[in-house]
């Protein structure tokens, strides 16, 4: 009944830019790896680490946060109080062990290729990892 | 009722949903054959992917076709079931409790008194006691029944064929009434001591409501002379077993699940006041 | 002036309202904190290496209109106080800072393998614990947050009493930590952080963990689930670290309280240690700069970042 | 069940070998006492009420919900636990999981699986407090077998491998042990605490008692009596019902759905946890909620005493 692992990686797109670059690589039909699940939010700048956390504890394999580049944040300066959080959380989660399983990225609403590409390179980094050891849930897959 | 596992629910669809208030539904749900119940018992209801929460049956043993469950909106669970629809399914396990003290009630005059959601409980027994294989063993009924609003009084719907009767006497009260109201208006324990002028003598009160309702009714019916003992009330605490095991309905040596949730005052005034 | 003398001098002049310091326990190594009321009591004042409790974590349970107070603390302690009136938790006109010199906290569960050790039968000096005579290096019964401690005599205080403690050497376990590979690491931690059993010990215990309702029992948004999984023991303490991200004074509070003895503090110790080094602040060690995550410059480490 | 003095001795060989072959496990207190490699278990609650228990499952799948129980696995388990905690076993967690009726389902199933040895104790520590609340350090109430280590040898009675009878000196030492413990005994605590306690309950001494603890769940959780439990739900279309434990000091125990918190002070907390031990439970069922092992003594982080507060009320109360 099970099928052979794929990796769920959830991605939180700032509204003003990643989104809209994750739009713009569909709307161009550029290819990418169907392994994102994708939240949007107002701004990475309001992506608790919490939220980071808890989509790997429900089961992510990888986590991406990604929002506009510094300097074009639509808040003025959202990005940037963001990039310290997230700065923290990776060397935290470096320091753990666990790194390659959380990714940040600056894609603007242009970009629609280095979305792609953003994507591409993340689900390899997850794939390279393999399941994510806090990935519990999974063992209910089974019941059906 | 059996199901296998202490604390497995049995899935059931949901037959009926009758809205009463803004917040409040009731739903009815086909009667289990083994699920035997006394009035004021109550039941875990398990909303599958949300959670559990226990709640009073607020139809009557005595209707042995479906099981009503009147509910206010308010936590997850409950919010929840609001937004089920017939034919929608829910788990349940119980009956849990003790439910009313029929044998004391047994030839006794009662005197119900309800506010806002607290009918439920008291709904079960009124119509176990109209019921025509009852009504012979207990005496006179009074209900007394007072919401916040107009909107908000439940079992609207019922009190029709509740006036009708000879052998009970309705009577509703609202904190704050509308344009559509022409009833009374008042809070429930100075209401209760308007209309009910007659000697307490053999008469049970029974209440049920927020608590700040229970209190002062309580004070009231003590002032009117109800004994300690002839005063019965219902308590709400948090639980999740139901089967006085996980612990926190405990209040002094009690366990609200098991020993309750139906108390009489003689027996509160012996408890710690963490309710 | 000694700190007894100190403490009842105040509690006799009732220029406070009490004196929250440390008292003896009822096992022996142990101490627990105690609010001195009035100063006949103050005999029972003691500071000893096994006062490891961060007495900021009571201030913040007084009532609000209790007046002045009287609070004895260390370095770590001091820095504690420090973040809490910056956080406008408490007001600094109504603390009396009695500083002291910390000796470096004693991990009392080391010296259980003596058995039934009494107080009298062990001494300090300088650098070494005499265990019924035996001299043993002092480093290898502190507690791993003092071994890394920069800070041990108080850095806010009114009144600094008590002879200056001797020092001991520095000693990194993060350092180690980081050296090994990272399956090694994720190895050790997903060990130490499956043996959680979730009784909120370190989080209670902690100066800073002061939320009315704490993210790890919030049903609704509900992030964790009650049981003490992997998964969801790694996120409360990771949550928590997150939330003491240059807030942690790294008193190790957390880690004496932690009835399992998990070394939980080394999580909120290198979370400090990135801040300091990367953003160049400390918690606690001075009034006006900015906290780290209420401010940025455009230089901030970018290169993580796809 | 107090000694009999007509059990039998075995070499610590013997007795090591009997446990291998059977499958042991021991509680810390055992452990700390007997130098031998058992699984060990914090308290015998982690074995017959695990922290984490998931009791059934569901699923939505093919347009309708599933419900799937769990049937407890358990095998047959030889416990090695001292007599305080066998007396938590059989005053505390067999008594609500088993005889109030209707039983534990799971709990059943483990409890019968569960062969409990009881190991007696040879001295009291700091923290033991057994024979405050009617327990014994030799005693094995409850128990399959009994299990006494002794310089000569292991003194047993009940379940267990064949031995020897003991010669009348062992005999003679033994007595002296019995004596011994007898002497170091501290007093039981009055009779009457329950109801003193229970009248006490709005003494202003609880404020002064309650004044130090910090409200985590350390002493609960490693309690062997503490049997509260939550049962939360896990996943959203398909998961499982998990029991897992609780704690009366965690402010979210008691919070109505309404938001009305009837504990939602520390004091009332801490109030709650020494009057369901020491009171309610009593009150309730004849006997202490609290078996005495001092568990929750050692693992309090600020040292907080439930002696010292259940001492302090009584003498209030009095």
């Amino acid at each position: 009944m099970s099928s052979p692992w794929e990796p769920k990686i959830v991605a939180f797109l700032c509204h003003w830019c990643s989104y809209a670059g994750a739009d713009l690589a569909g709307v161009s039909r550029i290819q990418y790896p169907p392994n994102i699940r994708v939240i949007r939010v107002p701004c990475s700048g309001s992506v608790d680490p919490l939220y980071i956390l808890k989509a790997l504890r429900e089961g992510a394999d990888g986590v991406l946060v990604s929002g506009c580049h510094p300097g074009d944040c639509h808040y003025l300066s959202g990005n940037y109080f963001a990039r310290r959080k997230f700065f923290v959380l990776y060397e935290l989660l470096r320091f753990l062990g666990l790194e390659g399983r959380v990714h940040f990225s600056w894609v603007s609403a242009s970009e629609g290729q280095r979305f792609a590409e953003v994507v591409t390179s993340v689900v390899a980094a997850v794939e390279k990892l393999g399941p994510s050891p806090l990935a519990g849930e999974r063992k209910y897959h089974d019941l059906a | 009722m059996r199901c296998e596992g202490t604390y497995t629910p049995c899935l059931l669809p949901i037959e009926e949903i009758i809205e009463e208030t803004r917040d409040i539904k009731t739903f009815r749900i086909r009667r289990p054959e083994d699920f035997v119940y006394l009035p004021g018992q109550f039941a875990e209801i398990f909303v599958p992917g949300v959670g559990e929460a226990p709640f009073s049956i607020s139809s009557s043993p005595t209707n042995p076709t479906f099981l009503e469950f009147s509910i206010k909106r308010i936590g997850s669970v409950t919010q929840a079931l609001h937004r089920l629809n017939p034919g929608d399914t829910i788990g349940l396990r119980g009956p849990y409790g003790k439910g009313f003290p029929l044998e004391e009630l047994l030839g006794k005059n009662l005197l119900f008194v309800g506010g806002g959601i607290g009918l439920a409980p008291l709904r079960s027994l009124i119509n176990y006691v109209l019921s025509p294989e009852h009504r012979e063993s207990f005496g006179e009924v009074f209900v007394l029944y007072g919401a916040r609003t107009p909107g908000d009084l439940v079992f609207r719907w019922e009190f029709p064929s509740w006036e009708k009767r000879k052998d009970l006497t309705l009577c509703l009260t609202v904190d704050e009434g509308d344009t559509s109201w022409s009833g009374r208006v008042g809070l429930v324990p100075n209401v209760l001591q308007e209309v009910f002028t007659r000697s307490c003598a053999n008469w049970v009160g029974i209440v049920c409501g927020p608590p700040i309702m229970i209190k002062f009714t309580i004070k009231a019916l003590r002032e009117m002379g109800f004994e300690a003992r002839r005063i019965i009330t219902t308590l709400e605490m948090k639980m999740k077993c139901g089967l006085g095991k996980c612990g926190r309905c405990n209040i002094g040596p009690y366990y609200v699940c098991q020993d309750g949730p139906v108390f009489s005052y003689e027996m509160l005034v012996t408890m710690p006041e963490e309710y | 002036m000694t700190l007894r003398e100190g403490a009842r001098k105040l509690l006799e002049e009732k220029s406070v309202q009490g004196v929250l310091g440390y008292k003896r326990g009822s096992l022996p190594f142990r101490t627990r904190p105690y609010l001195f009321r009035n100063p006949q009591e103050v005999e029972e004042l003691v500071f000893t290496p096994f006062c490891g409790t961060n007495l900021a974590r009571y201030l913040l349970r007084l009532p609000g209109d209790f007046g002045k107070v009287a609070v004895v603390a260390k370095g770590c302690d001091s820095r504690a106080l420090t973040v809490l009136v910056r956080e406008h938790q408490l007001k600094r006109e109504n603390l009396y800072i009695l500083g002291v010199h910390c000796p470096g906290m004693v991990d009392w569960r080391k010296l259980a393998q003596w058995k039934d050790l009494k107080e009298s039968e062990v001494a300090f000096e300088e650098g070494t614990i005499l265990i019924r005579g035996v001299p043993h290096p002092l480093s290898s019964f502190l507690e791993a947050s003092c071994k890394r401690c920069r800070y041990r005599s108080p850095l806010e205080y009114d009144i600094l009493l008590g002879a200056e403690a001797s020092p001991f050497p520095f000693e990194d376990h993060l350092a180690a930590l980081w050296r090994l590979p990272k399956e090694k690491r994720w190895e050790f931690f997903a060990q130490e952080l499956s043996r959680c059993i979730r009784c909120y010990a370190c989080r209670n215990a902690c100066p800073m963990c002061y939320c009315k309702e704490c993210f790890a029992e919030s049903h609704k948004p509900l992030f964790i689930h009650p049981s003490p999984t992997l998964r969801d023991n790694f996120v409360f303490h990771l949550g928590r670290a997150m939330h003491l991200a240059g807030r942690c004074v790294e008193c190790g509070a957390c880690e004496r309280a932690c009835p399992l003895g998990i070394p939980i503090a080394t999580l909120f110790l290198a979370v400090a240690e990135i801040v300091r080094e990367h953003f160049a602040f400390e918690a606690g060690a001075s009034v006006e700069a900015p906290a780290p995550f209420v401010t940025y410059r455009e230089d901030d480490p970018n290169a993580f970042i796809l | 069940m107090r000694l009999s003095y007509e059990g039998r001795l075995v070499s610590y060989e013997e007795f090591l070998r009997w446990l291998q072959a059977s499958k042991a496990f021991a509680t810390e207190i055992v452990l700390s006492r007997f130098n031998i490699a058992l699984p060990s278990l914090p308290t015998p609650k982690s074995l017959l009420l695990p922290q984490r228990e998931e009791l059934y499952h569901f699923l939505w799948g093919k347009r309708e919900w599933k419900v799937i129980p769990l049937p407890p696995a358990s095998e047959k388990v030889l416990l090695l636990l001292a007599p305080c905690e066998a007396k938590a076993v059989v005053h505390v967690l067999d008594e609500v999981f088993l005889k109030n009726a209707p039983p534990d389902s799971s709990y059943v199933v483990r409890r019968e699986n569960l062969t409990l040895l009881v190991v007696g104790c040879t001295f009291f520590e700091a923290t033991c407090f057994c024979t405050r609340v009617g327990g014994h350090p030799l005693s094995w109430e409850g128990g399959n077998c009994f299990a006494l280590p002794l310089p000569f040898g292991v003194y047993l009675e009940g379940e267990g491998p064949e031995g020897r009878a003991l010669e009348p000196l062992e005999k003679e030492e033994l007595e002296k042990l019995v004596e011994r413990l007898a002497k170091e005994a501290l007093k039981p605590l009055p009779e009457k605490t329950p109801e003193y306690l229970y009248s006490a309950f709005e003494r202003e001494v609880w404020e002064e008692v309650a004044w130090g603890c910090l409200n985590c769940g350390a002493c609960t959780f490693l309690c062997p009596t503490c049997f509260c439990f939550d049962l939360a739900l896990e996943g959203k279309l398909r998961g499982a019902m998990v029991r897992t434990w609780d704690s009366c000091m965690f402010p979210k125990f008691t919070l109505h759905a309404s938001s009305h918190n009837p504990r939602a002070n520390p004091l009332q907390r801490v109030r709650q946890r020494v009057l369901h031990k020491f009171s309610y439970f009593p009150l309730r069922k004849g006997k202490f909620g609290c078996v005495g092992c001092g568990r929750c003594v050692l693992a309090c982080p600020v040292n907080w005493d439930i002696r010292e507060a259940v001492e302090r009320v009584v003498s209030c109360a009095l």
